[in-house]
């Protein structure tokens, strides 16, 4: 049987119940104080207000790369410790990039929406997050796909490692791509040049979206060892199914036809 | 009537559960038509020009592609010989079946269509527009479709061939889909006469489909 | 505040108000499967099947078995 | 109630399986339909089911339902167990009683006579072959038909489920129903043999 082996986890689901509320409690401060910075930070003297538009974008814009990077060494323990939980590290985290990645295009588009005049601009970087969260959107279809989850999890694995290393690709094929076609280019987001006030803030959302996301992800890999647990648990009763209804098949039985006689 | 109510249930449970493959046909016409600019080029003018064909035919892959299990897997585990034995006409279960896929497949496609209209800088009409030709002419496409899905238990075999069998067949909606939305957008045809022209194709279908499949159906369960 | 945010104040609310929607959508999913993941384990527990049940023809007592969740 | 086919002539293929067969049976009777590999047992029954049209011939059952076709009068059990892996148990059987229509009993009790009861909650993903048998058994038993077809029922069965299963058929022949089988194995039951395609 491909049961997970369940010492591992179930050390890591007391560990869980202990260290996620702390994380949760550090979340929302952290997230209190970045919010309150971003809202006291100065307007840009170029883009005004929306500026604000930024300190969710771009820590949304971090985690999409960073999930991304979590699933990866989870796709490596897989395929090479083999190790239990990071079957169910990669999984959970799937849907939690493909829901940063989605908040960080749907802020970059409204943020470009008052600076280009449209919601969307094949813009190099934009794009480049389109990809990625099709490649997110794609992997959780494949995980939704297999019943097995040992199966799925060597698969989905195997596709997060070369996702991982064809990024830097398609990266660097969108921006070819796309100076091709616009030779003038497009407002930068966020360049390197940011002023202290806005540097500060940003920094403190970023930390406080990361941490956001190591809630999440712990909450949601203890729902999926619990799952599993659930699983291994049903097949353990329908194997025991058979035994059970050797015993009981003659009582059973006169019942039935009784039932069937009066129905 | 419960029986039909019953297969549609049954249907769109199966597709909406793990490894179902009803979200699958929407991924597929999102990549499909992120992939377009990527070949056209970014130039926002053109791709608003191209939208609405490239919707349709993102639409009309996405809506094929998932169609081509229709039949297969209830003639696999023989779910296909007590439907086909039942007090159903079988005419009637095919079109349950048809309908219920279209809900689960189709229907998002339809929903998604907004978010992609967006992509390539469609304005608020115009997505209006497609949205609204899809929500006429997706129900053509997946009862046609769905003669080749009967075609493809008849002979063994799916994928590609129930495809060739069934595109050329869905030229006639394409042409009419196509060009309901564009006269929306630009002119200078009024979008009354294609529309329902593509209203009627999607009623003929309605009835010809069910009979073409169980009849391909009913000399294919050997 | 509300009145420095400027002429695009719409799209900078719209922003923070759909991550707090999908944040919140995240937090409600994990909240609501973890219920549905114990609530399924404590049936199965009820009905008698264990993690240790199946590998052993008979019932061994529930002691090792969900002592976390 | 009788079934009775005369002259039955079966082609698959391009090949005659079987040609010029008779074959006769009344209320309350089992047939055991018994030939070598590719004899045509199966193709009898599906003969018999209305999904294999006969090159000559005729079947007919006189003294059912007037209304129903002799197929909507039946229960087949083939091969293949149609069962949906992603539905639950209890699913499984209530789609197919809910499809078929007709007279019906309870599913619940139906369960508990296969010694499914306690799996209705299960996706049918987890059953073992036997356990599917077993469900498709239920599907019998919830929704009425008097004329049951069945194809090697025994298979993937163990003696306690065979033994239950003997139960179940001579239960439908006391109540007037009729069952023809294709079988290698020995039914279980009092049955006429139907033998085809020569000796075995």
């Amino acid at each position: 049987m491909t049961l997970i082996d369940l010492a591992n986890p179930t050390r890591f689901l007391a560990l869980t119940a202990r260290v996620l509320p702390w994380l949760a409690a550090a979340t929302v401060a952290l997230l209190a104080i970045g919010l309150y910075q971003s809202a006291v930070a100065p307007d840009d003297y170029q883009q005004g207000a929306t500026v604000k538009i930024m300190f969710i974008h771009v820590p949304n814009a971090w985690l999409s790369m960073f999930v991304w990077g979590v699933m990866s060494i989870a796709s490596l323990g897989t395929l090479v410790w083999r190790h239990p939980l990071a079957d169910v590290a990669a999984k959970a985290a799937a849907p939690i990039g493909a829901a940063f990645t989605f908040l960080a295009l749907l802020t970059g588009s409204l943020w470009g929406r008052p600076m280009w005049g449209t919601y969307w601009e094949w813009d190099a970087r934009l794009t480049s997050v389109l990809i990625l969260f099709l490649m997110y959107l794609g992997l959780m279809a494949l995980w939704r796909a297999v019943d097995d989850p040992a199966r799925a999890a060597r698969a989905a694995a195997v596709l997060t490692l070369v996702g991982a290393i064809n990024l830097p690709i398609i990266k660097f094929s969108v921006d070819w791509w796309n100076t091709l076609h616009q030779p003038a280019s497009v407002m930068r987001m966020g360049g390197p040049a940011l002023d202290r006030s806005f540097l500060i803030p940003l920094l403190v959302m970023a930390i406080a979206f990361t941490l956001l996301f190591v809630t999440l992800h712990l909450a949601a890999m203890r729902n999926e060892i619990l799952r599993r647990r659930v699983r291994s648990l049903q097949m353990i009763q329908a194997s025991r199914i058979a035994f059970s209804s050797e015993l009981g098949a003659g009582p059973r039985e006169g019942s039935a036809s009784k039932g069937a006689g009066t129905a | 009537m419960t029986a039909l109510a019953a297969l549609i249930r049954r249907d769109i449970r199966i597709a909406l559960r793990v490894g179902g493959g009803a979200l699958i046909g929407v991924l597929f016409f999102l990549t499909v038509v992120v992939l377009m600019p990527f070949a056209v080029g970014p130039d926002l003018a053109l791709l608003s020009r191209l939208g609405p064909a490239i919707l349709w035919l993102g639409a009309l892959l996405a809506s094929l592609l998932t169609l081509d299990r229709l039949f297969m897997a209830d003639h696999e585990d023989g779910s296909l010989d007590l439907i086909a034995m039942s007090r159903t006409p079988l005419e009637l279960a095919c079109a349950a079946k048809a309908l219920a896929h279209w809900l689960a497949a189709g229907l998002p496609l339809i929903i998604a269509t907004p978010v992609l209209g967006l992509l390539l800088n469609l304005d608020m009409v115009a997505t209006g527009a497609v949205a609204l030709t899809l929500l006429a002419g997706t129900p053509a496409l997946t009862f046609t479709g769905m003669i080749g899905a009967a075609l493809a238990v008849t002979l063994h075999r799916g994928g590609l061939l129930m495809a060739v069998l069934v595109l050329p067949l869905s030229i006639p909606v394409l042409i009419f889909g196509v060009a309901a939305s564009q006269a929306a957008i630009v002119g200078p045809m009024s979008f009354g006469a294609p529309f329902s022209i593509l209203c009627a194709l999607s009623l003929v279908s309605l009835v010809v489909g069910p009979f073409a499949a169980a009849a391909s159906l009913k000399h294919g369960l050997d | 505040m509300m009145t420095s945010l400027g002429p695009y104040a719409s799209f900078i609310v719209t922003s923070y108000a759909a991550a707090a929607l999908v944040v919140a959508i995240l937090i409600g999913w994990v909240v609501l499967d973890h219920r549905s993941q114990t609530r399924r384990l404590r049936e199965l527990d009820r009905s008698g099947i264990t993690r240790r049940s199946g590998r052993s023809a008979t019932d061994t007592p529930r002691t090792i078995t969900r002592t976390i969740t | 109630m009788r079934l009775c086919g005369s002259g039955l002539t079966c082609v698959r293929g391009g090949r005659e399986v079987f040609t010029g067969l008779d074959f006769d049976a009344a209320a309350g009777e089992a047939i055991a339909v018994v030939g070598r590999n590719g004899s045509g047992k199966t193709s009898l029954l599906r003969l018999i089911a209305g999904l294999l049209i006969p090159a000559g011939g005729t079947i007919a059952l006189a003294g059912g339902d007037a209304e129903l076709t002799l197929p909507e009068q039946c229960h087949y059990l083939g091969h293949r167990d149609a069962l949906k892996p992603a539905l639950s148990v209890a699913e499984n059987l209530s789609f197919w009683a809910d499809f078929l229509g007709g007279e019906r009993f309870d599913a619940a009790e139906s369960l508990a006579a296969v010694g499914l009861d306690h799996a209705s909650d299960l996706p049918a993903a987890f059953l073992s072959a036997g356990q599917r048998r077993r469900l498709s058994l239920a599907r019998l038993l919830t929704v009425h038909r008097p004329v049951w077809l069945l194809d090697e029922p025994t298979t993937a069965l163990d003696v306690a489920g065979q033994d239950m299963f003997g139960g179940l058929m001579r239960d439908h022949l006391a109540r007037g129903g009729l069952i023809i089988a294709a079988t290698h194995a020995p039914l279980g039951i009092e049955s006429r043999e139907l033998r085809i395609g020569g000796t075995a």
